[in-house]
């Protein structure tokens, strides 16, 4: 075990990756002699040539494009999108090609993309450097979509999105970069994808996020504890298609109650998926309404500190509070 | 003084006789196959299709320089000539048509002429216009990188070089000079829309100077020219000078579609003017100057190909739909050998 | 009133709203000679001129582009695509642009533009013809979905739409075109965006439904008040953003029981948006768990027959079965 | 014979002196506003900062050709030249940069340098690369279709031409023959991708072609040459022509934003050329060789400068924050004046 952050967990994990297969490439916005704008490729260009790790034109649906080409031509491209919210212009790419391309070849083509995209705010970030894109996508058959919390389960998806054979959108929360170390097991360790994780034990409620957002929780669950004695179990879903209803509907069976919080905007968004299923499948465990908590549905997080802060808790505390209410409900 | 036989034109090219009448054999399947897609249509028996007539000549003279079981082909939606020529049979056509289980498009999933044949190198395509141009030019980056001597080649319509991902395809094979042909179709429309309304220009080759490789205009319905045009472009692509952009002027004879109805938004004086171009006919009358073709040997091609097509469609008709529930396979990999890790050829 | 089907309702409102504005244009792929691929501005060009009907280049990002563009200085473009599985090419205009043209600038710039698009499957549109696109945009803030089913509702959305100052996806299912028909209003009538209506009053149950499987719910209802004298109310959702909560959770509180059926693949679609919202809000006037039936999470519908029935029932007559199931429990 | 004395460069085109020193105030103003902002950024006062320096020329000289409060400004987020010219105030350039509630662009809701002034005919720009070239294609076609004399100028980098949405915003305009002007600050480096990784071309102005319309290239440290380009593009633009992409070979002297560290992808030494062809010191050069300027009056201009931005700044930073919950607010119209449902200027 090695304690590292969450961005260089991903860049150790990267890198070993293509140290030990050629036919991984990396390709994007500045990955060459800038090292990607976080630096995870940095030296990687003298390491690995020039083929390898290839500077795009500032073009995501060509970078997605060119993938996909070489995803059907031996290769196993690894597409840096330098911030999610610039994905957008690749949707077409993603949407009508990567992830239909073996279900509409009746299984004779296949396309082994991983799609790398740093998401998520909280960071000063403004209305394009801090979006939530997993809802767009996790609505996507035929395209699985993780998005790790913590140094481990980046470094064990990332390597389980490089082995998949289809395409995988693998979502790198900002915020976890640097703020999030922990221990990360030295041998090559996967994560399997569409499995949820019990990130800590409880018995008063069950609170599932991802993301960032699950820090928030863990924080509030651990505050809760000591405070006023309420068990919080906190379900890091972690790989948000295919999602790992079984381990989110145990939870809840345990406690019978349930709280969804993540960061995108509230409606629509991933959350309402994981109420849904919960209400579909678990209603007469439930002691109480299920609680959801998303961001405010405005087009992205604003710039000005006031403003930011006020997406990211429009109330002071709420997720403590939320939680503390439901326990007592 | 010696007297010097001129070269055929064809024998210059480096085709032989049996070449030509190969080419003339395909150029006439696509136009017999799309006639028969075209009545099954109208009996009700395929309720979409996609008619090539017209573009027979540029498809099969460009794809004939490309080769059989090596190179790779990225054909579009009317591109049945291509296909032909890749070596699919009229049969696995027509189960595309059928919407047949062993369609090796897709299994009867596609819409027929959404080409795809992974032993042949034909790469699954889809609806979205120009989507493929980008696939191409990552496959010939995968060629280089893998060492492969292989060649990639795009077909695509004059509507295709509107969109972004057109634009994007082209300029990354640019920059890494790779080796991929662009091959447009110019039937002057897309769908109803004039040439006039989809951009400023003549010549859709002329955009290839923007991406810093050559653009070649050719007469869609002479064979020869586009294959002449096609073979350089082969050879730049092999000797390591990267892309080519080959526009082909042409005319689409029907309709769009078996949905659309052309006349609409196109007179029958132009389209009866451009049948007098038909490069079924140029050709044929061309290999008759050669002394390769007469009235009986047309006659005898023609009912041989008819032959082929009747006993194709027939055998298609009666093959098997797909299982209902089939239709959940497939979103992900199965286990199993049929589902490739690997990706395509 | 008159009776007409859908396509015609759109096109006489369309018309009628280009007469009288000349601030309005169309633009989009064969627009105008060829009227449209459904023919609904047929003549147009002609009427109304090449300036105000505008065959564009086969390029969705720019169409959506241009409109917005346009709409940015005075004009009221209605952007055509031509089908909505080919609006994925402007997907970044729509969400990065349209959507946030008004909150970015805080109010200073808007963006009142109507992108008009077909979609939905049933009529052997195959992959690509075919497709729900619904879930990806009712989650946008700042751009409104509605997706009418009838020939009134589609009149009076489309009016609403183009008089609204702000960006309006319009989603025309393509099974209703002609198959759906019904009285129109002479007048100039208005159907309010973010209202759901109630299509059929009942007492047993709650059926929410929107587009094409709306009509479903109407004759599965239908059959099962005369078969099984199960009395079913069918709220149709037609403005999916903003959703008109009020009126679902209406219902539901005099029903105690709701079943929530949409075509598009089931995960993540609007559906689990609507099934979070009643479970979060009404959870205690239940008598049964939600019931949610959603299509097949295959990547598209397919084409040869036997595999499109499939998509659009997996089971025979499932609507009717489990509406009956439900009313039963 | 007689003797003629050549009309000053200036003089031809039709500038004053008062012009050519209202320019050179212009390019200083945008200089020192850099520097500013970025001594704020190094206080932690400013968290994020684009330097615009070594663009200042070719962002002066062009937008000096537009009529203020007339024709309509589309500038990418390193135009701080481009908005000083348009109108907009170093007070207000730095109410974006402190993110107070009265930034006319956003009222703090976006990074700085994200521009948007509804009074000046600045449109609001965000930050996907190249989004806005579509939209002022749509706007000229508003200009044209309102019979407005107005023309609609479009700047952005080398970066934005390898996106889809460049191509099909030029081929629009290109095909309508729009009143708008398309500039591109070729400063050769999209963040740290060189342009031989973004193009096999030399000249972007290359691609013009493609679409039917002049390309230009033009020396970017040239202030008079790039306001010659442009006001030439937008005589044609207002007598019918169409629209010009102009090129400004420009270099930018500092790292992409204050985020970047440009040592890990640029020699010091190419930096440091490209310093020595500073377009503020070619201007001032050039206004000395005319006798507009000497060491007293550049020194007296400086200071001015200066104390207008230090003032602007000053003011700017005691102004006030945005309300903490106003972040819910013009999701969509709200009633009252505030929100215009007509769209922009
Ligand atoms: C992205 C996208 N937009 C629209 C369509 C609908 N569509 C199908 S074919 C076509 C015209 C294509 O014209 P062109 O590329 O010239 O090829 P041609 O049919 O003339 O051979 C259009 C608009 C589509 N398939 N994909
Ligand atoms: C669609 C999109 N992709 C990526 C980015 C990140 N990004 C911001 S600026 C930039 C480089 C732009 O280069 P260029 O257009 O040459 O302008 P310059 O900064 O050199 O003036 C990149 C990649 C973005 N803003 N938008
Ligand atoms: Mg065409
Ligand atoms: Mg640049």
């Amino acid at each position: 075990m090695t304690e590292k952050n969450v961005v260089t967990a991903i860049r150790d994990a990267l890198h070993d990756e293509m140290a030990g297969d050629d036919r991984i490439v990396l390709l994007g916005e500045d990955v060459g002699n800038r090292g990607g704008v976080f630096r995870i490729s940095a030296g990687w260009m003298q390491e690995f040539g020039e083929q390898r790790v290839i500077d795009t034109p500032l073009a995501e649906s060509g970078i997605v494009g060119v993938a996909i080409g070489m995803a059907m031509h031996g290769m196993l491209p690894v597409a840096e999108i330098q911030f999610a919210d610039f994905i957008h212009p690749a949707f077409d790419q993603i949407v009508s090609e990567a992830a239909r391309i073996r279900y509409r070849s009746n299984g004779a083509f296949s396309c082994p993309l991983v799609i790398r995209a740093p998401c998520g705010g909280g960071i000063h970030g403004a209305l394009y450097h801090s979006q939530s894109i997993e809802a767009f996508f996790a609505h996507v058959p035929g395209l699985k979509v993780v998005m790790p919390a913590t140094p481990a389960d980046a470094a064990g998806l990332l390597r389980a999105a490089i082995a998949d054979p289809d395409p995988v959108l693998f979502l790198e929360h900002k915020k976890t970069y640097r703020a999030v170390t922990g221990d990360v097991p030295e041998e090559r360790h996967i994560v399997e994808i569409g499995t949820a994780d019990v990130k800590r034990e409880g018995t008063d409620l069950t609170c599932v996020s991802y993301g960032f957002a699950l820090h928030t929780c863990l924080d509030a669950a651990a505050r809760l504890l000591q405070d006023e004695g309420v068990s919080v179990e906190v379900v890091d879903v972690r790989s948000l298609a295919p999602l790992d209803t079984e381990t989110i509907l145990a939870s809840v069976h345990r406690t019978s109650k349930a709280i969804i919080v993540y960061e995108d905007n509230r409606t629509y968004g991933a959350g309402a998926e994981i109420v849904a299923t919960i209400a579909e499948e678990a209603m007469f465990d439930l002691d109480a309404p299920i609680v959801r908590i998303g961001g405010p549905d405005v087009p992205a997080m604003p710039f000005a500190t006031p403003l930011e802060h006020y997406f990211m808790e429009p109330e002071p505390d709420q997720v403590y509070r939320r939680m503390l209410d439901l326990a007592r409900a | 003084m010696s007297t010097r036989v001129a070269p055929t034109p064809h024998g210059a090219l480096g085709l032989t006789d049996d070449d030509l009448l190969a080419m003339f054999r395909l150029v006439l399947t696509a136009r017999l196959l799309d006639e028969a897609a075209l009545r099954q249509n109208r009996m009700g028996r395929a309720p979409f299709v996609v008619p090539a007539e017209g573009h027979e000549g540029c498809q099969v003279g460009t794809a004939w320089a490309m080769r059989r079981g090596v190179d790779v082909w990225l054909p579009y939606y009317r591109d049945g000539g291509v296909v032909l020529t890749a070596g699919m049979t009229p049969y696995e056509i027509f189960l595309g048509i059928f919407a047949k289980a062993d369609d090796p498009s897709s299994g009867g999933r596609q819409m027929p002429s959404h080409w795809g044949h992974r032993a042949l190198g034909i790469i699954t395509g889809s609806s979205p216009i120009a989507t493929q141009v980008p696939h191409a030019a990552g496959i010939a980056y995968a060629i280089t990188y893998r060492n492969e001597d292989a060649v990639v080649a795009c077909w695509f319509g004059d509507g295709a070089t509107s969109e972004g991902d057109w634009h994007e395809g082209l300029n990354f094979a640019g920059i890494h000079r790779l080796p991929v042909i662009f091959v447009c179709e110019n039937n002057h429309y897309a769908i109803s829309v004039p040439q006039s309304k989809q951009m400023a220009i003549d010549d859709v080759a002329d955009r290839a100077a923007g991406y810093g490789f050559p653009g070649v205009v050719v007469d869609g319905n002479d064979v020869l020219a586009c294959y002449a045009a096609m073979k350089e472009a082969h050879e730049r692509a092999r000797a390591g000078e990267g892309p080519t952009l080959i526009e082909c002027k042409t005319y689409r004879f029907l309709g769009h579609t078996s949905d659309d109805d052309d006349k609409t938004y196109r007179s029958r004086d132009e389209v009866e003017e451009a049948r007098h171009h038909d490069p079924v006919h140029v050709f044929g009358e061309y290999l008759r100057s050669q002394g390769l073709l007469d009235d009986i040997g047309a006659e005898e091609l023609r009912a041989s190909v008819k032959g082929e097509i009747d006993e194709a469609l027939a055998a298609a008709w009666d093959a098997a739909d797909p299982e209902p529930s089939s239709a959940l396979r497939h979103v992900f990999a199965e286990d199993g050998p049929e589902d490739g890790a690997e990706g395509g050829p």
